[in-house]
């Protein structure tokens, strides 16, 4: 038990290590300074309360993608349209912050749910096609995205009524935004949804690991045969798993419409958040805590990769390259396990000879 | 216009869009027939666009003029092939968890790609090529009355599309390789007792997925955009695994699903054209290749049974 | 490194002008855009080599990936001392206005966008006298009587293109039909041949477009056609997109928007202290701000050419007024007829 | 003498565990050589080091008389070994052809020649006597059939020494002395094999001599000859002695608990594989249900657990009428379930044994209140029942996948007896099993009768039903065709109905 925990932990930290030196490898050959380089990046993560702030602040949508990702994985389901559900989440949460007129403590909380609620709507497709039509939820995903995409276009532009590229700014009534936050991280853009985020983690564990309902959805991804044999409704956890997952990803859009840019924009390309979800869950090895780590780890090296622009003028790809480093090292444990374990092995008969 | 003539205009716009997909689809029937999951042809596509381009520019420099695009196919497939170790190794020796790798590798490339843009051009995207691969009319059989919807306006590489499903489909159902390949991918384990190295065999499925991934890139980017940057690629691979999955992991199937696909884009983006359907609003038409494609699923194609071990990884006597 | 040239610039005065430090933001477009983030840092460039400064230190870009960058870029370069900091494009409206607030001893410069803040300048552009004049070039070149504009997502900015090209079309040919599409999507080359290849199917034989990545797939599928003995043309935007049309040739004219000019006469106003701060700098077809691109006289006649000054002449007198909007080109349209 | 395999001093460890600590078994040549153990004892995993796919920590391997070292199966089949496994190693999808020529494709061109190999299989199956059908796909033929695809595998390689891994634990009692026969023509032609089996009855009937190992260690090797019975080999194989014809009590039926009235349900190609089934159980009794695999056994519990719905047909439950209940629903109406398959419909394999206790019950007090678990609760239910059933496991918080095949029964038997249903179905609860298993599993199956339950058995294997039921139902073709007292018939009789004898002259 003890030798696995260690394991759990110094896999992680080695990648890191490693994902970084492949990072000064990649620097060194395109003809860059590495410390002048690592330096800026740290800086630039955590070297200042602006830039705690900044990690903070981009770690929270993070958290509820990478959330939204592992809730599925954890029950047997790949949500790759976590995405188009973040997508969903934002519009919906806008809508309510900007058409709605009330005191902070309804507003607030309704323009949350209405993110929750909407992309639960928008998860629930692919899970009942999944359990009624034995549909795979990995296209249907996919599709669902793109559809995301231009509907949402097209309710900002027909439904909130853009005309001019960005919506209003939201009701103060329902902004995350913090002066008190924001003053304190020499004007980051942290929020108060960095709280909620923290509480979701917790929710999730307690969900999964607490319920009867976690109990359930667990069994089902584990084996939905004996699940079914067992009296479980299999149909009915795949359609729930989705919508719970849906709403982890409708909180990442509440997130961004409420908290970072307090209104939406039409975009014409993806956010990133539900594809970085994908690579944070796994990180996090879908627990509630790793996903956390994961998520301020992630955050704080896309920030620090615009400090590392200004600071060595090192193009900020570079930081996709490390992240995804970091990534492949992680999923690798098996290697390093062995290596490990045939070092210890060495050392030991080492020891023995003597 | 009359119906044929809405055909000349759809059937050439559907086939230049199904191209890179049904290609980078067959590539994704390899790797997951062989057992691994290949979420990253999407960066093996971002690499083989990267490579195209990169390849035209320097072979154009070089005096090889309109061959340049046709040669740079084939160092993006060798590319692919190469780049698509950082998902063989891990995955099949390390074990490492192949839709985690996927998306990391999906990562790497865009990263990795820019980044060698900066380092050799000192800046963010690449120049146009001078020689790309064009559309054009078949000689004679262009001429050939409604039959010549399929020869106006394409590209060579369309039919190579279509000829590498049939190639692609003999091999995985008719020849030893395809059928070794095909056993690694549903019992790993029975095909390692009747003396199959599942090792080699994976790493087979993975690296041809990667040549045909970087290929599709490379002919989307020789093509289409004629020149490389971020944007080149983005959400082609998604499509081609959606393609793949649609096609139940069959190079025929694939081929339809592509078709299908293209099909579907080419009405939405015509459609406005079209007199019964200029009245729908855009927004509809623009959904409408994605929502199409659900229904289809739903409706018509149903299940679609993975090859059984996919994304599990290998271990010689696990029970 | 850095920490050294700090200390330097700070202890000693030096000259009026080495200490001036001027950066850019770009949009998620990057640098080499081939469009208005290019043309702003060709612009800041060039003011840049003028001066005398040094690249990254008196003079610098940022990049940005994603949107969410757009606020921390700004931040970064105000805390690092730019005196000028732009940021290139609409979507980074709102958060200038933030950075802006939070540093009010910078100034700072927004284009295509109007920020109401006493240490901003707005730079906007009349897109649609430029739009104008390339929509007169359509007008008068094409042969069968039908012409397209391809856009990239629909918004007011690309509406100033539409309705101001619209506009020349029928002042000077009121018979032509006009195919408008919109993409929703500035990066997709495949839509762009896709949507060119229906137009051009259905008989356009122009088409103009103000839809960035998407708009090379406009190019592509021209000179796939051209080379296939069709006779279409492309009306590019932004720059001159000459070489874009190479080699067959399919670039009729483009309507250039001169950003490199905005951001350079700005940025020397703030050197000189003369910064317009709070102001609404507009660039019209009067300065040159917007226009046809030089090359034009390549592919169009001298006939048209002298048809486009006499219009040019025109707008800058106010004779007539390009539409920019829907509804101002309604009424531009009861004038025609 | 002539050995043509001698593995000697054979050590094999996963990681701390050691399954294989000195293990000698030498093969002569031209005899059927029985392997005997307890599950668990690792005898699979000698011959798996045999083949190649195990590498050994120690020991060496002789085959003829030469030192070998065995890579990987490539080498094993060149040396004339093959081997038969405990799980089939098929792929489903393919056809019983491309099965066989897996790996040593018959070539035209660059395609596999279909017509060639077809005739090479067909012509080896002729020469053995192995019934097949040649395009078939395995996922539609009988376990059986796929027993014999296994077997022409490695005769189709020119396999000379044959390991069979458990092959009769998965076969009906015609099949079994099918596969018999088919053994002692394999030794006529110069083969010699090895056989797992944990039926003595089959080692006494056809192997020459037989190994027995114990927890990892070897035991003896014994000549079998007049000297030898099953009693000696099961007490070599446990260390004690067995009980194996342990005279339970007589039944005492009472009301029906089970009432199956004209059910038809369709499988899963839309046939109808049960067609107007009639049935009664009685609380009290155990009704045996003798027949061959795929006469409906599978359809018939799926109906009655609510799995499937019927197409026409009653089930009533204590008089109460549960035709179409889900699952949940018939598990409250009391009905407890011992699936065929322990691994896909039993256990979540991943989850611990804690959990897995409670895997129908878990959303009831105590072990669940207001939506939220009580783990405490399930931790204190798992360890009551490890006790109660001796299932052997290091604690309950290790995951299912852990233990044992015959633990992993232990426990799911727990679990679903634990519950008191007043209806208990066991699909083949001994499958694989070794004696002392199968005599513990029997006795728990007694000891629910005596309690006034009703118990639904169904076994491939007659020697269990005759020994444990109360009554005989023998199924073909989707209909009871006969029901006998176990006192009063015979194997043959019994043998004789259920490949379809004597149809309609009985009523139930
Ligand atoms: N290959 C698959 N692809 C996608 N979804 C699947 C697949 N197999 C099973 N599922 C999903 O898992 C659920 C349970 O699987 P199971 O194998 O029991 O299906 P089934 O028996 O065909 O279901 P049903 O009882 O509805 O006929 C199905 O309802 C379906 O939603
Ligand atoms: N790959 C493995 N990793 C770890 N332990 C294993 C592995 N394979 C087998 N074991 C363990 O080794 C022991 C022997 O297993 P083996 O399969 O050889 O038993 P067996 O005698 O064939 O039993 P059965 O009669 O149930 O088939 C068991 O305790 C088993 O749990
Ligand atoms: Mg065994
Ligand atoms: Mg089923």
């Amino acid at each position: 038990m003890n030798k696995l925990n260690f394991n759990r932990l110094l896999i992680p930290l080695l990648s890191i290590l490693m994902g970084l030196l492949v990072g000064a490898i990649v620097m060194l050959i395109g003809g860059y300074d590495p410390i002048r380089g690592f330096s800026s990046l740290f800086e630039g993560m955590v070297g200042s309360p602006y830039a705690i702030g900044e990690t903070l602040r981009a770690a929270a949508p993070l958290v509820f993608s990478g959330l939204a990702v592992a809730f599925a994985f954890r029950t047997g389901l790949f949500n790759i349209g976590v995405e188009g559900q973040v997508l969903i989440g934002w519009v919906a949460a806008v809508y309510v912050g900007i058409n709605f007129d009330l005191p902070m403590f309804i507003h607030l909380p309704l323009a949350i749910l209405a993110a929750m609620l909407a992309a639960a709507a928008w998860a629930f497709v692919p899970g009942f096609l999944k359990a009624k039509f034995h549909v795979h939820e990995v296209i249907t995903s996919i599709m669902m995205n793109y559809i995301a995409l231009y509907t949402t276009n097209a309710i900002l532009r027909s439904v909130i009524g853009v005309t001019n590229e960005r919506t209003e700014s939201i009701n103060e009534s329902a902004s995350l935004a913090s002066p008190w936050l924001q003053e304190l991280t020499q004007f980051s853009r942290l929020h108060w949804g960095v709280l909620i985020a923290v509480l979701a983690a917790i929710v999730y564990y307690y969900i999964l690991q607490r319920t009867t309902l976690g109990y359930e959805l667990r069994a089902v991804g584990f084996n939905k045969h004996a699940s079914q044999y067992a009296g479980m409704s299999v149909n009915r956890n795949i359609i729930l798993s989705f919508v719970i997952s849906g709403m982890f990803a409708g909180l990442a859009g509440a997130m961004e419409g409420l908290g970072t840019f307090n209104g939406m924009t039409l975009s014409a390309s993806f956010t990133g958040v539900g594809f970085d979800g994908i690579a944070v869950a796994l990180l996090g090895a879908n627990t509630a805590i790793g996903v956390v780590l994961a998520a301020i780890l992630f955050a704080g090296l896309n920030i620090g990769g615009l400090a590392m622009q200004l600071g060595a003028n090192i193009p900020s790809e570079l930081v996709k390259v490390i992240i995804a480093a970091i990534v492949i090292f992680v999923a690798s444990g098996y290697a390093f396990n062995y290596v490990i374990d045939k070092f210890k092995g060495n050392r030991k008969k080492g020891v023995e000879k003597k | 216009m009359s119906f044929l003539e809405v055909l000349y205009i759809v059937v050439p716009v559907a086939l230049a869009y199904a191209t890179p997909l049904i290609i980078a689809a067959l590539g994704g029937i390899f790797s997951e027939r062989s057992g691994v999951v290949n979420i990253a042809l999407e960066g093996i596509m971002v690499i083989g666009a990267a490579t195209g381009i990169i390849t035209t520019l320097t072979l154009t420099d070089m005096g090889l003029g309109g061959l340049s695009p046709w040669i740079s196919l084939l160092i993006a497939m060798v590319v692919g092939a190469l780049f698509s170790l950082f998902l063989a190794v891990p995955a099949i020796l390390w074990r490492a968890d192949q839709t985690v790798l996927g998306v990391a590798i999906n990562m790497l490339a865009i990263g990795l790609a820019i980044f060698v843009v900066r380092v050799l051009y000192n800046k963010g995207q690449t120049d146009f090529i001078e020689y790309r691969i064009a559309k054009e009319n078949v000689p004679i059989l262009s001429d050939i009355p409604v039959l010549r919807m399929f020869f106006i306006n394409v590209q060579y590489t369309s039919f190579i599309a279509i000829l590498l499903a049939f190639v692609v489909w003999f091999v995985i159902f008719k020849t030893p390789f395809g059928l070794r390949l095909r056993s690694v991918g549903e019992h790993p384990m029975a095909a390692d007792t009747m003396g199959i190295n599942v090792t080699k065999m994976r790493f087979m499925g993975v690296m041809l997925s990667g040549a045909f991934g970087g290929l599709a890139g490379a002919v989307y980017a020789v093509t289409v955009t004629t020149n490389f940057s971020g944007t080149t690629i983005v959400g082609q691979g998604f499509l081609a695994i959606a393609a793949m999955i649609f096609g139940k992991w069959n190079p025929l199937g694939a081929l339809g699903a592509g078709l299908f696909f293209g099909f579907a884009q080419a009405l939405s983006i015509i459609g406005s054209n079209l007199p019964v359907i200029s009245n729908v609003p855009q927004v509809l038409l623009l959904i409408a290749p994605y929502a199409l494609t659900i229904l289809a699923l739903a409706g018509v194609v149903g299940r679609a049974d993975a090859p059984k071990s996919v994304g599990i990884p290998y271990i010689k006597g696990k029970r | 490194g850095g920490d050294d040239n700090e200390g330097a610039s700070n202890g000693e005065g030096g000259g009026e002008g080495s200490n001036f430090k001027v950066a850019m933001v770009t949009d998620t477009g990057g640098v080499d855009d081939k469009s208005f983030n290019q043309s702003a840092w060709e612009g800041l460039t060039k003011f840049g080599e003028d001066n005398n400064l040094t690249e990254n230190e008196g003079f610098k870009y940022l990049q940005s990936s994603k949107q969410a960058d757009y606020q921390p870029n700004l931040q970064q370069l105000a805390r690092d001392n730019f005196n000028l900091i732009y940021g290139i494009g609409f979507l980074m409206g709102e958060d200038i206005q933030k950075v802006a607030e939070q540093f009010p001893d910078n100034n700072f410069a927004i284009v295509d966008m109007v920020v109401d803040a006493p240490n901003v300048a707005s730079i906007t552009f009349k897109e649609q006298e430029g739009s104008f004049l390339v929509g007169v070039v359509a007008g008068l070149t094409t042969k069968t009587d039908k012409v397209g504009f391809v856009g990239g997502v629909e918004s007011d900015l690309i509406k100033k293109f539409e309705n101001g090209y619209k506009a020349g079309v029928m002042a000077v040919n009121p018979d032509a039909t006009i195919d408008v599409k919109y993409a929703e999507d500035f990066n997709s080359a495949e839509k762009g041949t896709a949507i060119a290849s229906g137009m051009y199917g259905a008989g356009s034989d122009i088409v103009y477009h103000a839809a960035g990545g998407t708009g090379v797939g406009v190019f592509t599928e021209a000179k796939n056609r051209k080379k296939n003995g069709e006779d279409v043309w492309v009306i590019g935007v932004d720059r001159d997109q000459y070489e874009e049309g190479l080699p067959e040739n399919v670039t009729l004219t483009s309507m250039v928007k001169r950003v490199d000019t905005a951001t350079y006469e700005v940025s020397k106003l703030a050197m000189e202290d003369k910064f317009p701060a709070g102001e609404i700098v507009e660039f019209s077809l009067k300065d040159d701000g917007v226009g046809i691109a030089e090359t034009s006289s390549e592919n169009v006649s001298a006939d048209v050419l002298a048809k486009v000054e006499e219009y040019r002449t025109q707008l800058i007198d106010g004779d007539i007024t390009a539409p920019a909007t829907d509804a101002e080109f309604e009424e531009f349209m009861k004038t025609v007829k | 003498m002539e050995y043509v395999i001698e593995m000697l001093n054979i050590r094999k460890e996963f990681g701390t565990f050691v399954a294989n600590d000195n293990i000698t078994l030498q093969l002569r040549k031209g005899e059927i050589h029985a392997l005997l153990g307890e599950n668990g004892a690792g005898k699979s995993t000698l011959m798996n080091v045999l083949f190649g796919l195990y590498q050994p920590e120690g020991g060496e391997i002789r085959v003829r008389g030469e030192k070998v070292n065995i890579e990987n199966p490539n080498i094993a089949n060149d040396l004339g070994i093959g081997m038969v496994h405990q799980h089939f190693m098929l792929v489903e999808k393919f056809t019983v052809t491309e099965n066989i020529i897996l790996g040593s494709e018959p070539k035209s061109g660059l395609t596999v020649d279909r017509a060639t190999a077809r005739k090479k299989v067909m012509d080896i199956s002729e020469q053995y006597g192995l019934r097949i059908d040649p395009d078939a796909k395995i996922e539609d033929i009988s376990v059986g059939m796929q027993q014999r695809v296994e077997i022409l595998k490695t005769l189709y390689r020119g396999a000379e020494i044959l390991i069979f891994d458990e092959p009769t634990a998965v076969l009906t009692p015609q099949e079994i002395q099918e596969l018999i026969q088919i053994m002692k023509r394999l030794i006529e032609e110069g083969k010699s094999i090895v056989l797992i089996t944990h039926k003595l009855k089959e080692i006494m009937q056809v192997a020459d001599r037989c190994t027995v190992i114990r927890r990892g260690r070897y035991i003896g090797t014994i000549d079998i000859d007049e000297t030898v019975n099953e009693d000696r080999l099961a007490e070599m194989m446990v260390g004690r002695e067995v009980n194996f014809n342990a005279e339970y009590s007589k039944a005492d039926p009472q009301q029906v608990v089970l009432d199956v009235q004209k059910l038809v349900v369709k499988d899963s190609r839309g046939l109808e594989a049960v067609d107007g089934l009639d049935l009664q159980i009685r609380s009290g009794e155990i009704l045996g249900i003798a027949g061959i695999d795929g006469n409906g056994q599978t359809e018939l519990i799926e109906a009655i657990s609510g799995l499937k719905k019927p197409e026409s047909g009653k089930v009533l439950l204590n008089g109460k009428d549960v035709t179409g209940f889900t699952p949940r629903k018939v598990t409250e109406s009391g009905v407890g379930h011992i699936p065929q398959d322990r691994h896909k419909h039993g256990l979540v394999l991943d989850y611990t044994i804690r959990d897995n206790m409670v895997l129908q019950t878990y959303y009831k007090e105590p072990f669940s209140k207001r939506g939220l678990m009580n783990y405490k609760a399930v931790a204190e239910k798992a360890k009551a029942l490890i006790e109660k059933f001796d299932v052997r496991t290091p604690s309950v918080d290790v995951p299912a996948r852990a233990l044992s095949g015959g633990n992993q029964q232990k426990a799911i038997i727990a679990r679903e007896v634990d519950r008191s249903p007043d209806l208990l179905i066991a699909a083949q609860p001994t499958r694989g099993l070794d004696v002392g298993a199968i005599e513990f599993i029997h006795e728990q199956l007694i000891k629910e009768r005596e309690k006034g339950r009703a118990v639904l058995l169904i076994s491939f294997e007659l020697e269990e039903i005759l020994h444990v039921a109360d009554r005989v139902a023998v199924l073909y073709e989707g209909k009871i065709v006969g029901i006998r007292d176990p006192k009063e018939t015979t194997e043959q009789e019994l043998g004789f109905l259920m490949a379809g004898g004597k149809r309609g002259e009985e009523t139930v």
